[in-house]
């Protein structure tokens, strides 16, 4: 096997409010190999976009972020300069956000925009930048992709508006793509259309990508891993397999409670609801966040948790698992 | 953006009719220019020659129409103080306030924009807090005071400018502070508010995902976007500055049409102040089709579809 | 920046002159340049009161209505142009001329025509006897080159000003700064020659910023300054502060005729008691100081014909609360109080009329506006000042306002007869009896409340001297470098 | 990403809205300056005759232009002085408050009335009314607010009532262009609809569902043509075309002093601090309104 482009040890995201830190993301790992498909799920809140950003460096300066290793193709993000990192966004690295509509700066054409990153990364000329772009938006299938290039922003659907942002993302051929559910604001039918779309490049560019989605269907389709994220935390991680088969934490199941079969899930289907609310993750937070919901919490539940692993990636956080089920084998 | 122009156009040839019909009107009420030409010892029947001498006798609108056919071809007629035509006085007068104007907003923009800019980067940070304060400040100066207290300090005391003329640029630093500074605060208000709203906005962070710089995110991605409503603002408060400088050129000597304005409607010179309402009031519909047409090119969303 | 050094004068105006053309302004300011640009036929001097010739040497009056006077040979106007009786001619014809509009009249239209004897020979024709014809000739009348304002006209004339004075005309930007030069060829006239080189005439209009100009050195020579100002800048030692009094007296115009309606200020005793309910010492004293001096004649004191043996209203407060009781007005009466200038003088009296009862309101308007409602006849009490045009007679300002014009508000018919007889005559006696028994019955009547004369300060540079003169005229041929 | 942690700042927020809304408040010292100093002037002018035993009116020719208190040769009698009539300048001063306050806040009130009537006609109706409205507003922005107002000041001369008046027919523009934008804002809103759809009058909607949502903007604008008004006042009184003396407006009693500028700088120093507090606190007041009421725009 390859070594992992990138690679993530307990990462943190502080946000400091007037009423004392909020712990965001609590000391997350995961791993990723060119080629693989990571699945990041979980709901609002969890820190699943967070840890996107903090990946690519764009996190806002209040926010702090810390971590034993955040590595790139063996590039230390977090010892690197600002220039650097710089370097790497566009080029390297590349995000598609979720809102389509707004992600487009409204005052430049799609060609200025689309040219913009190759500009920045590569020694080209504008003329070569837009062929690139046309390429490109051919390649995201767009279809008359030379007169697009004039067009400003609103003259687009949000569909396209979204295939002109993934073109973006790849105008560098990046080796790492982040995805932060880049279906949301689109219609269900689009959706579809779009996730289809990502999966077939990401395979022909033999990329890596981190896909953040609240899509269990979707995610069921194109992950080769998956992290499930509860406050702050991966409460679970493992292949898409060993998650949809044989998921260990009580939350897990409880989000797969409404896919009974996992592969049959339809797309655009959404998670189902787990009663209860999302603890405070401001000041201390101790023991398992998610016991105030759950169905089988026990009293140790408030101590620290340890990880429990199953094989090569399948790892949990929670006191059950194991003991309680039995393997599965 | 032709058919935007011409509707703009259109609009503002109706705007500028409609003022000076009010404004026409305005003086006509103001009283018998008859006897304001007529001067000191003049009996009723010289005012009553000068009246049908001049015109005055005739219906109001013919009067309108008349005055504003011959404006059209640049011709305001006579000032009944200086005896001169019109269009040459206020020529004259015009450049000073002109260049005033443009100095004076020149400053505003100048130190508005980028403090707006630095502002909202760093939001209560202290170049904010001393941002803010300085707006504040602006806002609740009053400009007379504000100008006789940097003569005290600039001309008196420390001697470095000269209190009053057009001899040369010197001259020009103090008014065009005092001015600009009249300005100033709305316009890094907006900057400020114009910027926070953008540097929020996802587009900016689709720019710095691509790995653009700071500096290129600041300026070319949030300020093109923040300044949309800094342009029309900026031409609305030069239109104001224009016809608003009746204070500062008083203080500072400067001579200019504000002045002259004022001048002019203490002497019941009703063709000088017709022509500088009606020139202020233009100034005001140009500036602000050209930032009606600055803004289209700067914000597509106007301009295409 | 200027001054000594440079020799050259800076000094300040502080309204927009309209035009120089001395026939075609009104004001004090184009009074001031038409001394320094043009000459008279004659000369008033200062010091004797006697008239001295000028442009003339000689004239006498060779009927009630003919002046002949013999012309001054070898002057030459700023342009080369030769002076002779052409010019004479040309100018007193084109100005006594209604249809040429000059501004004002009253300087002008008492005189019929001008005829040449000889090229140094002219005869000026007068419409009747007209007493004050010297004061005229010495003043406001001057000579213009007759070729060149057949040419330029009175707008050519205020662009590029021609005359034969001590000081040539190098620039004017309308309204705004006039550049004046020593005229090197100036004739052996009474004015004396200037000294200063160059006198730079700037239109500043805020007091304040003259004052910031002198304190920086940027003006040399500021007049017209107000007494709290000029008390200070005297303490400050920098300055030379000189103060004179001036023709300008300034009084209270009451509506006797009822012109404005009916009204209390119909009844005399209401009128006596608003001049005895105005402490007007205290008012000079305190305000307008310097050399100002109460009057109580409808006239300034040096005038001739200006009677002082007038009824005097004494500041009491009792005796006014008295006259108006006796008028049937025992809590007194509200009116409106109409004023175009020195504010601060209107308010102390409208605190005055208050103790008294009379509840002045204030309505302060533009000059031009006031003079508008005044000759419709539409005040019944209005502060007015009036400077006779410096000219040293009393029918520049009594005749002025009592016989039945437009601001005439007293329309008494007596006074009118007086009036006219007084300055129709050529014999002094005839003249100072009439104005006189006018001059009685207006002060006995109180048709006016006269005030105060008013001063003026004059400051300057350290560098320079001036000794100013009570006409308010400013000679800047006289002003010296130290 | 500013908005990420919004969302998960909301998830933390526990406080009601009423405490939400007082933390707000005390929170901004701006806001809390404008409110204490605005109030402490209200009051000043509500109960001037009270805190001075002298009238604003009385004149001594003999005791002209006292210094204050705090320079040599003042008056223990005389606190801030004497102006140049001899009239007591604390006296002149608080009853002053009077005459800036009233000139602000009917000028503004006359002005939010034709503005508002506007731009809420503007904005509810659209269409033939929105482009008369739009027009109008045009117009009047073209016109020289200065010069105009001068004009007018000029022919019928400076009273109290015509100088508020004035004022009041000049500023409407910034009501009219809010109240405008503000009320296309929420004119389609759904209880907007639900209220036309149940048969309301177009009164009682605009009265009753429109106007609620648009009074804070309505508020702030109103602040700020306040001090608009207070200014431009000074500013006419400055060029001698203001409020008539001897009414003591702060204005008037600024263009009287300047004259000694020079020589008796306090003269025109007090009530020309006290018109840029008054403006100062006017806005912070506006400012901090505009801020509590919707935070987002801050700014």
């Amino acid at each position: 096997m390859t070594d992992p482009i990138l690679s993530v040890r307990r990462l943190t995201i502080d946000i400091p409010l007037a009423q004392g830190t909020m712990h965001a993301v609590r000391g997350i790992d995961f791993d990723l190999k060119r080629g693989e498909t990571l699945c990041i799920v979980g709901e609002s809140g969890s820190g699943k976009s967070l840890t996107s950003l903090a990946v690519m460096g764009l996190l806002s300066g209040k926010l702090r972020r810390s971590a034993d290793r955040l590595e790139f193709a063996g590039i230390d993000l977090m010892r690197q300069k600002p220039r650097t990192m710089r370097s790497l966004r566009g080029d390297r690295m590349a995000m598609i956000f979720q809102e389509p509509m707004t992600s487009l700066n409204p005052a430049y054409t799609i060609g200025d925009q689309l040219a913009e990153a190759y500009l920045l990364h590569r020694r080209a000329s504008r003329v070569e930048a837009l062929a690139r772009a046309v390429e490109l938006l051919g390649k995201v299938g767009i279809t008359a992709a030379e007169s697009r290039l004039s067009q400003y922003p609103h003259q687009l659907s949000g569909g396209l508006r979204q295939r002109v942002m993934i073109a973006m993302a790849l105008m560098c051929e990046p080796e790492l793509i982040i995805a932060d559910e880049p279906t949301t604001a689109l219609d269900v039918t689009i959706q579809a259309q779009i996730l289809r779309l990502l999966a077939d490049l990401q395979r022909e560019m033999n990329m890596a990508m981190i896909l953040v989605t609240h899509d269990l269907g979707i995610v069921a389709r194109i992950a080769d891993k998956v992290a499930v994220m509860y406050a702050g935390e991966v409460v679970e991680q493992g292949t898409a397999r060993e998650i949809f088969d044989n998921p260990r934490h009580p939350y897990t199941r409880g989000l797969l409670r409404c896919i009974p079969v996992p592969g049959k899930t339809k797309p655009g289907e959404h998670l189902g609801s787990i009663p209860g609310i999302v603890p405070s993750l401001v000041g201390v937070v101790e023991g398992c966040a998610f016991r105030g919901r759950c169905d089988v919490a026990a009293p140790s539940c408030a101590d620290p948790i340890p990880e429990q692993k199953e094989g090569a990636e399948h790892a949990w956080r929670c006191i059950h698992g194991q003991a309680e089920e039995g393997a599965p084998a | 953006m032709l058919a935007f122009a011409l509707k703009r156009l259109g609009l503002a040839v109706l705007v500028t009719l409609t003022v000076s019909l009010l404004s026409f009107s305005l003086l006509f009420m103001s009283g018998d220019p008859a006897s304001a030409i007529a001067g000191e010892n003049a009996g009723a029947a010289d005012i009553e020659a000068i009246r049908t001498l001049y015109g005055f006798d005739r219906p109001f609108l013919v009067q309108y129409a008349d005055w504003l056919f011959s404006a059209l071809r640049g011709d305001f007629g006579q000032s009944y103080y200086f005896k001169l035509p019109v269009s040459e006085l206020i020529a004259d007068r015009l450049s000073v306030t002109m260049l005033l104007g443009v100095c004076g907003i020149s400053f505003a923009l100048l130190t508005a924009v980028p403090l707006g800019v630095a502002a909202a980067m760093r939001p209560n940070s202290f170049i904010d807090r001393t941002a803010l304060f300085l707006s504040v400040m602006g806002q609740a100066m009053p400009s007379f005071w504000f100008g006789l207290v940097l003569i005290v300090i600039f001309s008196i005391r420390l001697g470095w400018l000269p209190p009053s003329g057009t001899a040369g640029w010197q001259n020009f630093v103090m008014p065009t502070i005092v001015l600009g500074y009249y300005a100033m605060p709305a316009i890094m208000r907006l900057t400020r508010a114009g910027m926070l709203e953008v540097l929020g906005a996802d587009y900016i962070r689709t720019a710095r995902a691509k790995g653009a710089s700071e500096w290129r995110v600041m300026f070319k991605h949030a300020l093109r976007n923040a300044v949309v409503p800094v342009v029309s603002l900026a031409a609305v408060q030069m239109g104001f500055m224009l016809g608003g400088s009746i204070v500062v050129e008083s203080i500072f000597a400067l001579h200019g049409a504000g002045y002259l304005a004022w001048e002019s409607i203490g002497r019941n010179d009703l063709p000088t102040v017709q022509a500088l309402i009606l020139i202020f009031s233009m100034f005001y519909i140009v500036f602000t089709f050209l930032s009606d047409l600055a803004n289209a090119w700067l914000d597509p969303r106007i301009r295409v579809g | 920046m200027a001054g000594k050094a440079d020799d050259t004068l800076n000094a300040a105006f502080t309204k927009e002159l309209e035009s120089v053309d001395s026939y075609f302004n009104s004001a004090r300011e184009g009074v001031i340049l038409q001394r320094s640009i043009w000459d008279g036929l004659l000369y008033l001097n200062q010091e004797t009161g006697e008239y001295e010739g000028n442009l003339a040497t000689s004239w006498q009056w060779v009927d009630d209505t003919t002046l002949e006077l013999k012309l001054r040979e070898g002057v030459k106007f700023h342009n080369g142009e030769e002076f002779d009786a052409d010019d004479v001619v040309y100018t007193v014809n084109f100005v006594a001329k209604p249809e040429n509009g000059v501004v004002v009249q009253r300087n002008v239209n008492w005189m019929k025509e001008a005829v040449k004897v000889d090229k140094y020979t002219v005869r000026i024709i007068t419409n009747g006897p007209f007493p004050a014809a010297f004061e005229y000739l010495a003043g406001p009348v001057s000579i213009y080159p007759n070729e060149y304002y057949a040419e330029a006209g009175p707008a050519g004339m205020a662009l590029k000003p021609v005359g034969t004075g001590p000081y040539q005309v190098e620039s004017v930007e309308p309204g705004k700064h006039f550049v004046l030069k020593k005229y090197e060829g100036y004739h052996d006239s009474p004015k004396g020659r200037a000294t200063i080189g160059t006198v730079d005439i700037r239109t500043i209009p805020d007091i304040n910023t003259q004052l910031a100009e002198l304190f920086s050195g940027g003006l040399d020579f500021i007049w017209g300054v107000p007494a709290d100002q000029a008390e200070k800048l005297e303490a400050m030692g920098r300055f030379n502060v000189a103060n004179e009094s001036t023709m300008r007296i300034g009084y209270l115009e009451l509506d006797a005729a009822g012109r404005s309606g009916e009204h209390p200020i119909k009844k005399r005793a209401v009128r006596q008691a608003i001049a005895h309910a105005i402490d007007r010492q205290a008012i000079v004293d305190s305000l307008l100081k310097g050399k100002s001096k109460v009057v109580n004649s409808a006239c300034f004191p040096s005038q001739f014909g200006c009677e002082q043996d007038v009824a005097v209203y004494d500041y009491d407060p009792q005796k006014a609360k008295a006259l108006l009781a006796e008028a049937g007005y025992p809590d007194g009466f509200t009116v409106d109080f109409y004023a175009y200038r020195d504010r601060p003088y209107a308010e102390a009296m409208l605190s005055y009329l208050a103790n008294v009862g009379i509840t002045a309101n204030l309505k302060y308007l533009q000059y031009s506006a006031l003079r508008e409602m005044r000759h419709k006849g539409e005040t019944s009490m209005s502060f007015q000042t009036w400077g006779s045009y410096s000219v040293n007679d009393a029918s520049a300002i009594t005749s002025q306002f009592f016989k039945h014009g437009v601001e005439d508000f007293a329309r008494d018919d007596e006074v009118k007869a007086w009036l006219d007889k007084a300055d129709t005559s050529i014999d002094p006696a005839v003249r100072k009896e009439n104005y006189s028994l006018a001059l009685k019955k207006i002060a006995d009547e109180a048709y006016w409340v006269p005030l105060f004369s008013y001063n003026s300060n004059y400051v300057l540079t350290q560098d320079a001297e001036y000794t100013p003169t009570p006409d308010e005229v400013v000679r800047f041929f006289q002003v010296h470098w130290k | 990403m500013a908005r990420t942690i919004d969302t998960a700042a909301q998830q933390i927020r526990t406080a009601s809205p009423a405490a939400l809304l007082r933390r707000r408040i005390f929170g901004h010292y701006g806001l809390l300056f404008g409110i204490v100093v605005l109030a402490t002037i209200v009051l000043i002018a509500a109960f001037a005759p009270l805190l001075t035993a002298h009238d604003p009116y009385t004149q001594d020719l003999l005791a002209r232009m006292k210094p204050p208190f705090w320079m040599a040769g003042s008056d223990p009698d005389h606190l801030l002085g004497t102006d140049h009539l001899g009239r007591d300048y604390l006296a002149r001063l608080l009853y002053g408050a009077r005459i800036s306050l009233a000139i602000g806040v009917i000028a503004a009130l006359i002005s939010g009335l034709i503005g508002t009537a506007m731009g809420v006609a503007a904005g509810y109706f659209g269409g033939r009314v929105d482009l008369v409205v739009t027009f109008l507003i045009n117009v009047r922005l073209a016109m020289p607010v200065v010069l105009v107002a001068l004009a007018v000041v000029a022919i019928l001369d400076g009273s109290l009532q015509v100088v508020i008046m004035v004022l009041g027919l000049l500023l409407w523009d910034r009501f009219a262009v809010v109240m405008r934008s503000s009320v296309l804002q929420v004119r389609d809103l759904e209880y907007v609809n639900a209220a036309k759809a149940i048969g309301c009058s177009v009164p009682r909607v605009i009265l009753s569902e429109i106007m609620p949502n648009v009074v804070n903007n309505l508020i702030v604008v109103a602040t700020l043509e306040m001090a608009h008004a207070i200014l431009l006042e000074a500013a006419l009184s400055f060029l001698g075309l203001g409020v008539q003396p001897p009414t003591p407006s702060w204005g008037l009693m600024i263009s009287e002093g300047k004259q000694m500028l020079l020589f008796e700088p306090w003269l025109i120093a007090i009530p020309g601090v006290a018109l840029f507090v008054l403006v100062l606190a006017i806005n912070l007041l506006g400012d901090g309104l505009r801020d509590v009421s919707a935070p987002e725009n801050k700014g």
